[in-house]
């Protein structure tokens, strides 16, 4: 595996995290661990939280309490845009590209994050590394044929796979998911899980999935959140065989 | 996806080849827009007033680089374009500096007044950045106002007298308005390079990005903020730059250059030549500049007719009259 | 007449050709331009006043008054011939379009002189670009700075009062009458304290116990939070020592407090416009100074044939202060030119200084060191009852004949004289 | 400080309350309009400008100043009817930056028409004769009509309060000030309540209008600084906040009363810097949500 250090294999670890907005709480003292190279996936229905804790993990904001550490440092309230520089990138909920720039750009822009961003005088083109960079990864998320077109322009599946490029840029050693495959035709869904998988081999992957049964086959282990607590944690095998899972999860009808 | 990939590759090349000309023009930009204002004022009514439309196109260019290209919304920049033209002034009326030192003096003083309200403002967004930005820039307004000794005060910085200038041992009257038109000129085309090299930056890159999508951009590892700040202060380099040719052409700088309704008028002139055009600001400045001069020789009451104008382009053209012809050309 | 017969079509030709084409005649030979400005042209006086913004309504009656001397010139017969032209521009009360208005009237136009502007900023906004270029300016706007000699140039002339000098003399008028103890109530820009010390100046003589010095910011619209200060204070006499809007506002909201009742209002400038906006009420009982009011015509047999004339081209109106000053600015100069038999600069600018003269208001002479002119000032006290007609809102109270001694000294503005 | 004594403060105090009533009702119409359209409404000096002059063309007319205080409002406010659903309707949806600036053009064009109807010189306004004159108040004398305008501003408050709280219009007035979403869900016709409340807005405006002409007298440009203030107003108020366009109103115009009292140098720049600080220090201003903006 890569970069593995000798302190642990736990490359995120979250201590006690609540988050609280006004009166409302919508996390509630979650510790938790997140393995180097694995794939793990945060489930649970509806208003469980699954974002929230997806946003604490991610650097999006602070926890009201407890504290999130990153291979063993303290990143809790850093700002968002460090979090990238720290090698953690993430995908949005809802599709998120710079729809008036072309597709190559908006890999280009997301690869210049982490080298010349505030230059001002030299041409961008002349970083032709980025630019050789910015069509590999195209070619690697399936978009070459897309390089020349607006990003809001491009079908749904389109802009997800080039969300996934996007975050690839920063050569992330933990990339964040949220509901990658929401919105998504099963055919791309199908897509999307592979190239998951792919992505995988070379990365810590943590996913948020509201559809257990897609990520089940995938993960190597799942968080089961209920009501902004931390219900359930194990492989997935463990995860089929909890009663309570069951309970909350046949509650409400699957999707 | 797959399949996909098959039959866009001819489309994606086809837009390229069709609007060639178009982009050539594109590249070239500076290059053209310089050819332009070097013939200018031979179609302009009088030349004072063509040194006008380029020194507030030029102000304008300096906020449509905040508002056109990074989408921030700010009613405060009187106080960037005044404190440019005061300073460059008082360099010269107090310190007898030289007239082109004077001028980087008045850039410096645009660049540390975006800094001081950059910092103070960049925390607010939206409307609240509009209304910080103003009420600070009034604050800045009271400043210079009550600083008699130095500004004049209510009336104003006068002896900003420079007769002659010398440029590499040549010597001209700066008298002469077209001297002064193209002494002014030059400095408006190094800002246009400028501007051009800005836009195709890594860093105009990072502008275009927190304008399409802030989260984005700062997942991606932008510090938006800093963005944000960095924009405002070379934003005020350009004003600066504007006011201090100002304080030269006009060889005064009166108080009301730092009045709110001069932000509005970089408002206003944006938004009429094209917001997030590069060439629009100066279609904007000349656009109002020219309806306010001839209008007002046949009826005192040319803002009605400016009103009208403006209130026009926000309803119909919302890309303003260069960015409109800009999007025909293009189809 | 009949050898200059034709020339007038060829040159109304050309001046189209250079007015079409002005900037790129000028940049192939600026001399040809010159050779153009012949003896036989007009002579073009630029004419910047405010006609948008608060003081339109003054700035039109400027354009008027302005429009009198030029038809009494031209009947003349103007300056051998020469016939004389009036260029009005609108310098938006703003000095920064007022100095881009002169630069196209000189620049663009080729005016001989600039006559013009209402408020103090424009004035030497105006007043800075013509020095430079030689060109004469008369000043109809009042204020102290143009005499300084930071501003003063010789091709600078002021037939405006001054501040010094309408404060002065309602000082000298009042504080003897009405009693020592006085407050200000003052604009905070350089307008105001000019007044202030047009005031203080004239109270030494008198032996004036001051008060306070009570300031507002300039365009002030509430003047209620420093009026109960005022009222506990206890002056005689307060002076009011701003200008246009500020003054009408405070007079307002002065009366409705009823700081009149046991407190006279005075004010160095009374403007007839102003009272006619406000009202009777705000203004009632209020003293203040002026260059000219129309009444005076019982006084000048000057007055009478300005007023005259002036209700003749403009429908029986009157012409109110500002508008005289426009007929005064224009006239001394055209009437100069005519002495000098030339409109070239140094030459008029001789005839000036040497002018004594007449045209509307009683004597008058522009001093050697400042060229500030020399004049009567008419002290004004603004009423309700035995109103003539709309236009009588003033009796004149006394007059201040022209004295040297009532400006201020030549050496302390800085002249070497 | 000559004759600086608590009675003259306490009376100072009194007139800032006065010049603060006027600041409110400006205020809470634009933070009334902006809280439910999202239209920051550079015309509203405009409208409050055209309230003095229609107030003084009505009583050329030959009627009463108690009178134009009913139909002032009535008048303007239709007018500003007709400017919301046809000119600021169709610049929904395309963000908060194009009201905006559409209403900042039109303030042009407003003062222009009124400088054309009624000239520049502006007119001279007389305070109605019942309220003439100053009454003592314990410490000193104050002038009847700004006792007038307080108490007038209390009985508009007072009026609008009641139609939010106790009528079914105001009451989705409310809803949809907090969430636009839900009052779209329960079927009512938004797009009515709006136009309705830009109405109101500029009617309130064009009152404010009317009661500052007995202090100021009218002229063409009064609806420009007054602006900038009301905006100060409702920023540190907190934009779309009522309760917070009341107190921020009272308070600035107590902070410039004391300030020209303390340091009449600072008067103008006070109420900036205090907009600044608070800003600085609470964003959203007193009452403000937080994030609304974003």
């Amino acid at each position: 595996m890569i970069g593995q250090t000798a302190t642990s294999d736990v490359i995120l670890r979250t201590e006690r995290v609540s988050k609280q907005f006004g009166k409302f709480t919508a996390l509630k003292d979650i510790t938790a661990e997140f393995r180097r190279g694995a794939i793990t996936s945060i489930i649970g229905p509806n208003g469980a939280g699954k974002s929230t804790y997806f946003n604490l993990l991610s650097g999006a904001f602070p926890p009201t309490s407890g504290q999130v550490e990153f291979e063993g440092r303290d990143v809790t309230g850093l700002p968002q845009h460090k979090f990238a520089h720290m090698g953690v990138a993430k995908s949005f909920q809802i599709t998120n590209v710079f729809p008036q720039l072309s597709t190559h750009e908006n890999i280009r822009v997301a690869l210049q994050a982490l080298s010349s961003r505030y230059n001002i005088w030299t041409p961008r083109t002349s970083y032709k590394d980025l630019v050789v960079q910015a069509d590999e990864l195209l070619h690697r998320v399936g978009l070459w044929s897309r390089r020349g077109r607006l990003a809001g322009t491009l079908a749904h599946g389109e802009q997800r796979a080039l969300e996934i490029g996007m975050a690839l840029a920063s050569h992330p050693r933990l990339l964040l998911l949220d509901e990658p495959t929401a919105g998504m035709s099963p055919e791309e869904t199908r897509v999307m899980m592979d190239l998951i998988v792919q992505l995988a081999q070379e990365r810590t992957v943590i996913l948020v999935e509201h559809k257990m049964k897609l990520v089940m086959g995938i993960s190597d282990r799942l968080l089961v959140l209920h009501h902004g607590e931390l219900l359930a944690e194990g492989t997935p095998a463990d995860i089929r065989r909890n009663e309570t899972v069951k309970r909350v999860y046949l509650g409400q009808r699957e999707h | 996806m797959h399949e996909a990939s098959h039959i866009s590759e001819p489309l994606a090349a086809a837009p390229r080849h069709r609007a060639s000309w178009f982009e050539l023009a594109r590249q070239h930009r500076v290059l053209l827009s310089s050819a332009f204002l070097l013939a200018f004022p031979l179609v302009m009514p009088f030349t004072a007033l063509a040194v006008n439309i380029l020194i507030y196109g030029l102000y304008a260019l300096g906020f449509n680089l905040l508002f056109g290209y990074l989408g921030l919304l700010s009613f405060g920049h009187a106080a960037l374009f005044g404190t440019g033209a005061y300073l460059c002034g008082i360099a010269i009326v107090h310190f007898g500096m030289p007239w082109y030192a004077a001028i980087v003096v008045g850039v410096l003083g645009g660049v540390a007044m975006a800094a001081a309200i950059g910092v103070l403002a960049i925390r607010t967004r939206g409307i609240y950045f509009a209304m910080v930005t103003m009420a600070l820039s009034q604050c800045v307004y009271y400043l210079f106002y009550q600083a008699i000794d130095w500004t004049g005060g209510e009336n104003g910085l006068r002896g900003i007298n420079v007769r002659e200038i010398s440029i590499f041992g040549l010597k001209f009257d700066f008298i002469d308005p077209l001297t002064r038109y193209y002494v002014v000129a030059a400095f408006v085309i190094l800002a246009l390079i400028f501007l051009s090299r800005i836009l195709a930056s890594p860093f105009g890159a990072v502008i275009e990005a927190v304008r399409e999508n802030e989260a984005r951009a700062r997942a991606s590892g932008y510090n938006v903020t800093a963005t944000r700040l960095i924009a405002f202060i070379l934003s005020g380099a350009f004003c600066g730059l504007a006011g201090a040719l100002q304080a030269l052409h006009l060889s005064i700088v009166p108080i009301e250059i730092m009045h709110y309704e001069t932000s509005g008028l970089a408002v206003m002139m944006s938004l009429l030549g094209g917001m997030g055009t590069f060439f629009g600001p100066f279609v904007g400045a000349a656009v109002f500049l020219l309806l306010e001069n001839l209008v007002s020789l046949w009826t005192v009451h040319w803002q009605l007719f400016v009103g009208a104008v403006f209130m026009v382009c926000v309803l119909f053209f919302p890309k303003g009259i260069w960015g409109t012809l800009l999007q025909r050309v293009q189809k | 007449m009949t050898s200059s017969g034709k020339k007038p079509t060829d040159i109304s030709r050309r001046s189209l050709l250079g007015t079409a084409g002005a900037g790129a005649l000028l940049a192939v030979s600026p001399f040809s331009i010159n050779i153009l400005r012949a003896q036989e042209q007009t002579i073009k006086i630029g004419f910047p006043v405010p006609l948008t913004g608060p003081y339109g309504t003054e700035a039109q009656d400027q354009v008027r008054a302005a429009e009198v001397a030029i038809a009494e010139f031209n009947e003349a017969g103007g300056l051998n011939g020469r016939k004389a032209e009036l260029l009005v521009r609108d310098d938006k009360l703003n000095p920064g379009e007022a100095a881009t208005r002169a630069l196209e009237l000189i620049e663009k136009d080729k005016v001989n002189f600039i006559v013009g502007s209402l408020s103090a900023a424009v004035q030497l906004a105006v007043n800075n670009v013509t020095k430079e270029r030689g060109v004469i300016f008369n000043s109809i706007s009042q204020s102290d700075a143009i005499n300084e000699i930071a501003d003063f140039s010789k091709f600078t002339f002021h037939e405006a009062l001054n501040p010094h000098m309408t404060a002065g003399a309602v000082g000298r008028y009042a504080f003897p009458k009405f009693g020592k103890k006085v407050a200000f109530l003052t604009a905070d820009y350089a307008y105001g304290h000019e007044m202030v010390r047009g005031f203080r100046e004239a109270g030494k003589a008198v032996g004036i116990e001051e008060l306070a010095d009570i300031r507002h910011p300039i365009g002030a619209t509430d003047f209620s939070t420093l009026l109960p200060r005022i009222q506990a204070l206890k002056p005689d006499i307060l002076c009011i020592c701003n200008f246009g809007r500020d003054q009408q506002i405070a007079l307002k909201q002065a009366t409705d407090f009823g700081l009149k009742r046991n407190i006279k209002l005075i004010t160095p400038i009374l403007l007839y416009t102003g009272r006619l906006a406000a009202g009777a009420q705000a203004f009632n009982g209020v003293i203040g100074g002026t260059s000219y009011y129309w009444g005076i015509e019982d006084q000048f047999a000057s007055a009478k044939a300005f007023n005259d004339r002036f209700r003749k081209m403009h429908d029986g109106k009157v012409p109110s202060d500002y508008g005289a000053l426009g007929y005064g600015g224009v006239k001394t100069l055209l009437m100069a030119a005519k002495e000098a038999g030339s409109v070239e600069s140094e030459m008029v600018i001789a005839a000036m200084e040497a002018l004594k003269y007449d045209y509307y208001k009683g004597p008058q002479y522009f001093r050697k060191c400042d060229h500030q002119s020399v004049q009567s000032v008419f002290i004004i006290e603004s009423k309700t009852q035995n109103q003539r007609n709309e236009a009588d809102v003033f009796d004149v109270v006394a007059t201040e004949q022209p004295n040297e001694a009532n400006l201020r000294s030549c050496e302390s503005l800085g002249h070497k004289a | 400080m000559a004759g600086l004594t608590l009675d003259l403060i306490g009376l100072q105090l009194f007139t800032g309350l006065a010049l603060g009533a006027v600041y409110v009702l400006l205020a809470i119409g634009l933070s009334l309009i902006f809280g439910m359209l999202t239209v920051v409404n550079f015309a509203h000096g405009a409208f409050y400008m055209l309230g003095a002059y229609v107030g003084v063309y009505l009583l050329a007319l030959g009627g009463n100043f108690w009178l134009c205080l009913v139909a002032v409002p009535i008048i303007v406010g239709t007018i500003g009817l007709v400017v919301e659903r046809f000119l600021i309707r169709p610049l929904y949806g395309r963000g908060i930056d194009y009201p905006l600036l559409l209403t900042f053009g039109l303030s042009y064009v407003i003062v222009e028409l009124v400088r054309i109807a009624f000239g520049k010189a502006g007119y001279p306004f007389d305070t109605p004769e019942l309220l003439q004159g100053a009454v003592d108040i314990g410490i000193g004398y104050f002038p009847l009509y700004r006792l007038f305008v307080i108490a007038a501003a209390g009985v508009v408050l007072l009026g609008l309060w009641l139609f939010l709280e106790r009528t079914s219009f105001g009451l989705i007035i409310r809803a949809g000030a907090r969430d636009p979403q839900i009052v779209r869900v329960l079927g009512v016709d938004v797009a009515r309540v709006w136009l309705v409340v830009f109405g109101i807005g500029t009617g309130i405006a064009a009152l404010a209008g009317l009661l500052a002409a007995p202090l100021q007298g009218v002229i063409p440009e009064m609806g420009g600084p007054i602006l900038v203030e009301a905006f100060v107003v409702t920023v540190v108020g907190g934009m779309g906040s009522l309760l917070g366009a009341v107190l921020a109103g009272l308070l600035v115009g107590v902070v410039v009363s004391l300030s020209s009292l303390f340091v009449p140098e600072m008067a103008k720049v006070s109420i900036f810097a205090l907009m600044a600080i608070v800003l600085l220090i609470r964003p959203q201003g007193f009452f403000g949500r937080a994030g609304l903006m974003s």
